[in-house]
């Protein structure tokens, strides 16, 4: 799941990283009366699980609580990269002197996390990484001891810092990695991290990303999960232990694994028509899996066909179609539905599954292509 | 012959009085696995699948002797078993379990490579050698004995493909899940090394999907220091970039990571790329053709 | 440093180790106090850094406030081991089904840390390791992950616990080995820990040291000292950076470096003589270390004779003989002195100190024979 | 020839611009050891005794391609730098400084173990080949060059024992001092190893002190393993048990770790075993003649 600017900076000072503090609005109204207690200049900025939202107009600087509360209503309701902006953060304005980026992730090759930073902030790091790779420092680190005090000041040494505020920069990638650990993030970011004219280290702002698999060690964040960020049905989906991840097409795909639910999704586009969704049941598709997977899929209203692909393994086949034919019944469907069953009992299945008047195919092309068919065809 | 498993392998199944530890020992053992022990704390004296069960891997390895351990415990327990089983020197450890935080995977890679044992998994099918031994949870009846090796991130995608290799009368050296996390103990590169040192295996069939660059690796790997045929299947064309897909790892980020980039490469080194899971046998086909190899033994 | 049972206890319990409570007391009357609130009866323990407090009759069971008042009378000013008992633990009685021995320390051989655990608790663990070493258990430690919880249970279960107290047990070990690491312990022990007739695990004693290294990771400590249990000399001697113990004999030593100091000794017992002291004056042996090495040594009323010893290596002989010169105007010493110098410019300091009138050796095993010599002539 | 140092050793000084490494960086210099750079952070730029200074081992390896590191930060910073060195691929490490805790030693020694490097100490002087190269704090000048490996846990007891052999006309090969820590990096079986192998040691004295039983193990190495005559002396025949002497691994505990223990322990192994420091010359000279050897070179 990912956090908010203002639930991250959180995250960080509570480790001891100094950060810009502010306040977070909902209203041009509140964001007038935060920068009004702030005094002074403020940035208003759009609070979305996504990136580029400078570009996107979504960060405003605002010289008067007046001006606070116009970039406010400029930017609560903006839609960047299809996110829709629901509160800004009202934080003081800052002297910038000199601008980096400072991350924690993890290097899948290495198996190990990473420390990354440049000397180049405030700007985005992937496309500094592909264009002027020389300006990026990477430091890999141990998997059992954590991250070195050496380390953490070499980072500093080969960014051109000054020796008088390399421990400073020493300390804050220390508490962003444990930060980083300690929430078991997959991504902990400051970007820019900033030397103030005055020469002190502040970070402008605050991104992260938490491991979905560990979040039973972590029972709080569920407060933090930003429902309005997130599609309604994956959030149902997720509840019910199915994956789901909403599409723009017209075919709706109920699949058991994970693998061949995204194999399913490109057979559908390999026969000319579009995904609706990425859907794994999970292991079991039993008659409750399967009628919520029909209450997922059927909710968008773009929905015309629908294409269930299961490989019958330790499941046998018969119980499936069984689990089709009882979802069914719980979940009104007007859509065709094609199914492809293959695997243990498989023949048996299908039987089943024709008998109750739905198109069965053996293939997983042939149903692809018949989902489209029907798609069309509706 | 074949790779990790075989005739002689003596499995332990670490969680075996669950209720996914107990089914998959009662399925591995009628599909002709030499289980020989199991573990549950505060299991000892039971018996499953006529395994008896043990307090402790070291209490099963000393009575029992066993060479690859199977995980079936829960998630947040599965690093201490992973800990507990190459601790008391089993020399691969095979983990099913889904959805260990990854902060918990890095220092257990990092052991595992210290120590010099090899995990395979975690959240993987497991691996077998059609005829000889299932260590996993694939359906065993859908494989072939044969020439060419499966090695893949997924679990139902493969049985796809074996499934469509047996059907056209191809059978399968051995065929491996190496997982779909983020961090995973074998990789492919891993698995190529031994489908290439292995005499059994003709050709193989690599099944990638989007996320991380273990295909770009192998890729290279294969370019290197594969002989033999290899035909690659990748899912994930259509993913849309951010959005996990179903596997914590199956995900494109900072636009790396997509299906478009893997299948280049691995064009790039050779690879027979196959847009869908029924071309493979085909592709398969032709491949072992061309080497002069029969497509089954 | 050595903590006291309660302090210990005190640090267990915080980590979520079950531990019996109780409270202290430093007369008869708040013994009598502490046993009338707890009720029912009590163990009234003394609190000295030594073992063997049971055999000493430094541990009573009381069954009224008043059996309280009369054990805490015995106890108190008892000397246990040439400690003298100053206050006295005054804790509930428990219930005890089992007893058991669990500890952690270092394993100097491996390098490692290793837990020990025995069904025998309540004894003296030496003596069991020694004599039926098949009832210790040990498991190190892994040096980078800690201790597993595998590892915690299968010590329960070689130990032959019940499998419904393993969980129990597992818990105290790793709660145990937390203790340790976190507060940079040298041995961390339970002796015994019990299984009480209602089947919960309860942590009858509690013992620590801690490794004096790291105290300053541990400012807290410093309060916990009990400079009652030490000697007075050795607390000096600490802080003024100089290493001391006291010993028994006569010949108070003086020496640079502590493998020379112990050699020292012994070619003073060698001679028949007996050390008063162990002392290394580290690497300096300015006057300023000198004089208070003399202040340390002549506060001995038993020292005849004082025997320096010095290998001047990076030090200058002659920069050494002058400190102790210096040292001698300011510390009045009455007893003999007989001074050994060598390396670096030794010769040139041999006869500063011949001009002060010190008897001046060049050999170690001359300095010894002399100064047992003049002790004995004293 | 010798051990760990000679001719050919580039040693980096790490924590050289402070009051200790500054020092014995320069009486290093002047005893002709090749002082090639030190690391000291934010001195970049400086020189001590003409060694260049740099900010990191890093930056310092890539310039001066040190082969040695001697450590003299201080205790709570010194962990750190040993994983610098060896992170940064020092294959020996000599740390001079004194009171590092020992929680701190024990993932140190295990990581250095790991990498496959080489840490003396800590808690040590250094160690030095006369002649040659002194990576250390002894003094220089008592040291001859000749045939005999000197191995301690002590550091001025090991200048009495050397300036005794010296004085009596024995040269020393290398002289070793490995600490007075409960944990350390190198162990008197190591150094008895290394002398055994090195053909320029022709007899060995080694120099232990009550705590632990590192003595004990070098016993039956030697009994296993060394041919070369070895002379020992054992301090702290006088010790209490349960005080520490000075050193942190000085202490009889549990009634282990007694010199007469390991006296007889060494005297078992056909070590001979002297009472006093200055019978050590007399004991070598017996030991060489026996074997045929002279005793300088």
């Amino acid at each position: 799941m990912n956090l908010h600017e203002y639930q991250a900076a959180e995250l960080f000072a509570a480790q001891g990283i100094p950060t810009n503090g502010g306040a977070v609005a909902s209203t041009p109204g509140e964001a007038e009366v935060i920068a009004r207690g702030a005094g002074g200049v403020v940035v208003v900025k759009a609070q979305v699980h996504s990136g580029g939202r400078g570009k996107a107009g979504g960060v405003k600087l605002a010289r008067t609580p007046q001006e606070a509360r116009a970039a406010a209503e400029a930017i609560l309701g903006l839609e960047i990269r299809g996110h829709i902006v629901r509160k800004v953060l009202v934080a003081p304005g800052a002297d910038i002197a000199q601008e980096f980026y400072l991350g924690v992730s993890l290097d899948r090759t290495r198996r190990q996390n990473v420390v990354i930073a440049s000397g180049e902030g405030g700007v985005d790091i992937e496309e500094v990484a592909r264009e002027r790779p020389e300006r990026i420092v990477r430091a890999l680190v141990d998997p059992l001891l954590g991250i070195h005090p050496w380390q953490a000041r070499q980072i500093g040494f080969a960014l051109g810092i000054a020796f008088d505020k390399v421990a400073g920069f020493a300390t804050i990638t220390r508490a962003l990695y444990d930060t980083y650990i300690a929430e078991d993030a997959t991504l902990a970011e400051i970007n820019p991290l900033v030397l103030t004219g005055a020469g002190d280290w502040l970070a402008l702002d605050a991104k992260m990303s938490i491991d979905d698999n560990a979040l039973f060690r972590h029972p709080d964040f569920e407060a933090l999960r930003d429902l309005d960020e997130e599609v309604a049905t994956e959030v149902d989906a997720r509840q019910s232990g199915i994956s789901f991840v909403k599409l723009d097409g017209d075919i709706g795909c109920i699949v058991n694994g994970a693998g061949l639910a995204m194999a399913t999704m490109d057979a559908v586009k390999l026969h000319g028509g579009e995904p609706a969704n990425f859907l794994d049941v999970g292991g079991g598709a039993s008659a409750d899996q399967v009628a919520q997977a029909f209450a997922l899929v059927t909710a968008d209203p773009h929905v015309r066909a629908i294409l269930i692909n299961i490989f019958g393994g330790i499941t046998r086949g018969d119980v499936v179609a069984q689990g089709i034919a009882e979802a069914r019944e719980r979940v009104a469907v007007t859509v065709p539905i094609v199914v492809r069953l293959s695997g243990t009992n498989a023949a048996e299945g299908q039987k089943l599954l024709a008998a109750s008047g739905l198109i069965a195919t053996e293939s997983m092309d042939d149903a692809a292509a018949e989902a489209v068919r029907a798609a069309h065809a509706a | 012959m074949s790779i990790l498993v075989d005739r002689d392998t003596r499995v332990i199944v670490q969680g075996i009085t669950g209720r996914e530890g107990s089914f998959h020992t009662t399925q591995m053992v009628e599909y002709g696995t030499n289980v020989v022990s199991g573990v549950t704390p505060g299991g000892r004296g039971k018996t499953v699948a006529e395994a008896p069960v043990f307090d402790t891997v070291a209490d099963a390895v000393a009575a029992t002797e066993p060479n690859v351990a199977i995980i079936f415990v829960p998630a947040r327990f599965a690093p201490d078993a992973i800990y507990e089983a190459v601790d008391n020197g089993l020399p691969l450890v095979i983990c099913i379990t889904e959805g260990i935080p990854v902060a918990d995977m890095v220092p257990v890679y990092a052991h595992v490579k210290q120590v010099g044992a090899r995990l395979l998994g975690p959240n993987c099918p497991g691996t077998i050698t059609p005829g000889a031994a299932k260590v996993g949870i694939m359906p065993g009846f859908i494989h072939t004995p044969g020439p060419v090796g499966v090695v893949s991130r997924s679990g139902t995608l493969t049985y796809e493909v074996v499934d469509a290799l047996s059907r056209a009368g191809i059978g399968q050296s051995s065929a491996v899940g190496i997982g779909g996390d983020p961090v995973i103990g074998t990789s492919f590169v891993d698995v190529l090394a031994l489908f290439e040192a292995d005499p059994a295996t003709d050709a193989i069939v690599m099944i990638g999907e989007i996320g991380g660059d273990d295909e770009e690796h192998a890729a290279r790997f294969i370019e290197e220091h594969v002989t033999k045929p290899v035909v690659g299947f990748i899912a994930g064309q259509t993913a849309p970039p951010g959005k996990r897909m179903g596997h914590a790892g199956a995900i494109i980020s900072g636009g790396s990571g997509t299906a478009a980039e893997k299948m280049a490469a691995l064009e790039a080194a050779g690879v027979r790329v196959v847009d869908r899971p029924s071309a493979v046998p085909g592709a398969i086909q032709a491949a072992l053709l061309a080497v002069g190899q029969p497509v089954s033994r």
